[in-house]
């Protein structure tokens, strides 16, 4: 394991320093929680948001702390949950009177973390509300299982419903808000390479020249199976037709699409990527209204790439467009 | 070893599973790299410290008391599935002990209201290939063997635990990550079903 | 090889495809010459700012086209410097009549190809200065070698020199302040693992697990020496200690501070060494007046970073602040 | 073939040069991978290709004409060091052709203007390990043979060429991306010279 860290027990705390120095003008860190505060938060009247989940998807979601996307992020060990204290610290420390939202990724130790953080906090008389994002269409959904993982939805999510907080969107809006993006997010991956998680000190997987693992979460976890390795043509074709099948919209809608690299693609081929899945878009009759490439939800040094598309409506691309400022998004301002 | 059980064996039994999960925390990753996310073994090793770092500062009257703190510091310490499961376990185990020594059949009622808090959590059932599928077969065990002892029951326990785990290994997931998996996580052997059974095998060693 | 491509040999035209989608906004597109044009090129009376190079660094230089920085960059196959043709299509379409400033980084193809199309570009009279970056303190600078390579420098002063140019500053204004910039630049880098580049088909070289490469450029090549893998900590002071050592500054200065990832390096890791640099420096008696942490000057996939300082002043902290809208850089509008 | 050389001859020559450059482009991408940046072989071969192409579009009066063309399409598909060396090279190459058939003084005269023309754009020297280590002694072994016809000449330049491009090898280099390396680079063969020397074989094989 080759990795520019001190102490495989370490790289959370850590990195956090480094964000606190780099970003102190916008960012505030509380070191003993692991918790990104937004430097003026709690602001008062405005409903918090609250992410966070295991670290190693950076720039998620301590990069998106700031005005206009999150006012607060639980920073848990490197793809582990964060523990109930972290997201109650963090859910008190932005409450600014009018509720908090917690947007939690559907995996089993988020969900259960995130639930006895909220019961925790309701004992404290702060407003909670949640919304679970499970938008991968490369694990059928089920009663009886855990059902979809939450990815990429999750980014464009936060971004989507941070202007509308911003805005002055009461703690019901902003919750149903969520839950409608929620519902119009599907995404898909796929990769290369594993990754090493630090402290597991190998691959979390083997994978030959000539394969790659489809189907894919944010873990570094093995995909939904193993296929040849194929053109950039056929990856994005690989990604977008689920997706598409999947869809419950279609031919005539328009869409915030994001082209997002796990970490160790280089963005020329992301960019070859958002060419293919564009062009396959535009086949169904589906426009991209505003677009994301770049690495936005990583799993760390992992080669390869997942496609996200939520639905857009005029609302949600006047939200989108709106003023953003976080290490990881910035526009606007 | 008499037939109840001091709060100071209940401290040797932490103690002596911190010490296992450190030994076999590259082990439980590695199982939890094949179906998971490379750090079921980091994580039991991250709390399990705690836990023993906790037992170094406080005195603890009581199982009650004992299990209390053990169950905040998994909590706090873990996250991820494992955190609030086995700290969930842990808080509801504790709360059923009461204040005197525990016999057989007290630790009997104790361990299915843990494993009942694991199952309110986690909402998973026999079969789904988690820990529940040690759980479930242990607490059967335990309580037919209870009759003979403490000794009896916590070692036909760990035995049917491990056995359950050994069953779940050719099931395809249905909760938990390794469910992401589909069919790609039958042969694999769960990592929290296995850490499970060490607890048991540690409790078998030390409370009897 | 492992890359999601079409074709080794059609790389650079795909990505560019990709971008024009992604960036029809802002972005125009010159496929014949692989000139990527600001949208609204030439604007009249602005020295138009032109630079390129081997494609691979991506987000440099195609990224940073836009408002505030770049008017054209030139786009070379994978780390081949573009041919006149392209540089001369990229200035004449970007002058509006108060001249062209070429930024080269200093390579031998780069500086010779650039010399060629400034020649072609005086024949049509348009008036072209160049600046040569040569920060990179790894390489000895001497009169009778081909002297020391552009790297990191780059990017802050196509970021420094385009706020410039934006504001109406005259082309010799801007060619003394590019070459002021250029003066009080330095970089250094280093390589965890190489890259691939796609027509070679396999990794330029080999690395052991306990090494690595130290006085890299950009180009995949290996460093000046191999030294054995070592701490977040002490890689930032292989880094930091030859800069500081060349500095034409030091105590009581500020700077604006770049930690640059090459591609492959996860942002945990170079908010890590963010931390560690940024300590290095406040030892040294020297703030940091601004930064960025990220990938903004790459080697594909390659795992590694670069630290680059340019000496700050309040003018220069000014022209940092100026809006930039850049698919790489962004801030301010 | 006589003692001048015809238009065609030169087209030849390239055609077979470019043949070469892609046989070799693999070992030539080999070789700058070493000490440069992997991209030479890939480099000469489009820029070769590109050659041929225009060859098979065009018509061409004389060498002057051939040469001015092969130049510039160098110039505009290489990129990199080697497109202005090579470009520049048959660019004065070809200025000093004249109209009529090529002899083997005419062809000496030629060829030094080439190289001068990369000595200008590059500003390298000998022992700088660049292609001018082949070039400078293969321009002398030429000369010096010229005398005894074009095939002795030509033979003699790769001969030399060849000499040169070995003997820099040992060296560290002064000029281009292997300088970077500093005493790292010492060792390895150059990736240019060698591509000069494949050129001066192509024109043995061909001219003569
Ligand atoms: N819903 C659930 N109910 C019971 N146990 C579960 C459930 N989900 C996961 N587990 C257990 O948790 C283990 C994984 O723990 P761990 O790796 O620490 O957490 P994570 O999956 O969040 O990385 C699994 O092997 C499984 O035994
Ligand atoms: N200044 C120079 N003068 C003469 N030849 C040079 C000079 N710089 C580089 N070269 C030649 O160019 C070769 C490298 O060409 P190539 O790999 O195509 O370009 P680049 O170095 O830009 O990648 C070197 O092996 C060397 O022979
Ligand atoms: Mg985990
Ligand atoms: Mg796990
Ligand atoms: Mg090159
Ligand atoms: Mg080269």
């Amino acid at each position: 394991m080759k990795k520019l860290i001190n102490d495989p027990a370490d790289v959370v705390s850590q990195a956090l320093l480094g964000m606190e120095v780099a970003h102190g003008d916008r960012l505030r860190v509380d070191h003993e929680h692991k918790v990104v505060f937004r430097k003026d938060a709690p602001r008062s009247g405005k409903v918090g948001l609250v992410s966070g989940g295991g670290s190693g998807h950076e720039p998620m979601h301590g990069g998106y702390v700031g005005l206009g996307m999150l006012d607060a992020a639980c920073c848990g060990e490197v793809f582990t949950s964060p523990v109930p204290d972290q997201m109650l610290a963090a859910t008190t420390g932005v409450d600014g009177g009018a509720g908090v939202l917690h947007i939690v990724k559907n995996y089993t130790g988020d969900v259960m973390n995130f639930e006895m953080a909220a019961e925790l906090a309701a004992d404290g008389d702060v407003q909670v509300r949640s919304v679970v994002v499970d938008d991968d269409v490369a694990v059928q959904d089920s009663l009886y299982t855990a059902g979809r993982r939450g990815v990429g939805t999750t980014v464009l999510l936060e971004k989507l419903v941070g202007a509308a907080a911003e805005s002055g969107r009461s703690l019901d809006e902003v919750t149903e808000l969520a839950t409608r993006i929620n519902g119009v997010g599907r995404s898909m991956g796929l990769a290369l390479t594993s990754c090493t998680v630090p402290a597991a000190g190998k691959p979390t997987f083997e994978l030959g020249d000539d394969e790659m693992e489809l189907g894919i979460g944010i873990h570094g976890e093995p995909g939904r199976k193993r296929v040849p390795m194929t053109s950039a043509a056929e990856a994005a074709q690989l990604l977008v037709d689920p997706i598409l099948t999947d869809l419950p919209y279609g031919t005539g809608d328009s869409v915030i699409a994001m082209v997002n690299g796990m970490g160790g693609t280089p963005l020329i081929e992301l960019y070859i990527m958002y060419g293919e899945v564009q062009r396959l878009l535009e086949k169904a009759g589906i426009t991209v209204a505003r677009c994301l490439v770049g690495n936005y939800i990583t799993s760390l040094e992992m080669a390869g790439c997942s496609v996200t598309l939520v639905k857009a409506d005029d609302e949600l691309v006047g939200l989108w467009d709106a003023p953003v400022n976080t290490p990881g998004l910035r526009w606007g301002v | 070893m008499g037939d109840t059980i001091e709060v100071a064996q209940f401290s040797d039994w932490m103690r002596r599973y911190a010490g296992v999960i450190h030994e076999n925390a590259a082990m439980l990753t590695e199982l939890d790299s094949a179906i998971g996310d490379a750090d079921h073994g980091s994580n039991m090793d991250r709390g399990m410290s705690a836990v023993v770092a906790a037992l170094e500062a406080g005195e603890f009257a009581s199982g009650a008391d004992l299990f209390k703190k053990i169950g905040m510091t998994l909590v706090s310490s873990v996250g991820g599935a494992s955190g609030p499961l086995y700290g969930t376990f842990f808080l509801r185990f504790g709360g059923k002990l009461g204040d005197g020594p525990v016999d057989a059949q007290a630790l009997g009622v104790a361990l299915r209201a843990g494993v009942e808090g694991i199952v309110q959590r986690g909402k998973a059932e026999v079969g789904d290939k988690t820990m529940i599928d040690a759980w479930a077969p242990a607490l059967e065990a335990y309580d037919a063997a209870a009759p003979d002892g403490l000794d009896a029951a916590l070692r036909a326990a760990a035995e049917a635990g491990a056995g359950g785990r050994d069953a779940a290994t050719p099931l395809v997931a249905r909760k938990g990550r390794a469910s992401y998996l589909g069919e790609r996580s039958a042969g694999h052997q769960d990592p929290g079903a296995t850490s499970s059974v060490l607890l048991l095998e540690a409790a078998a060693a030390t409370l009897a």
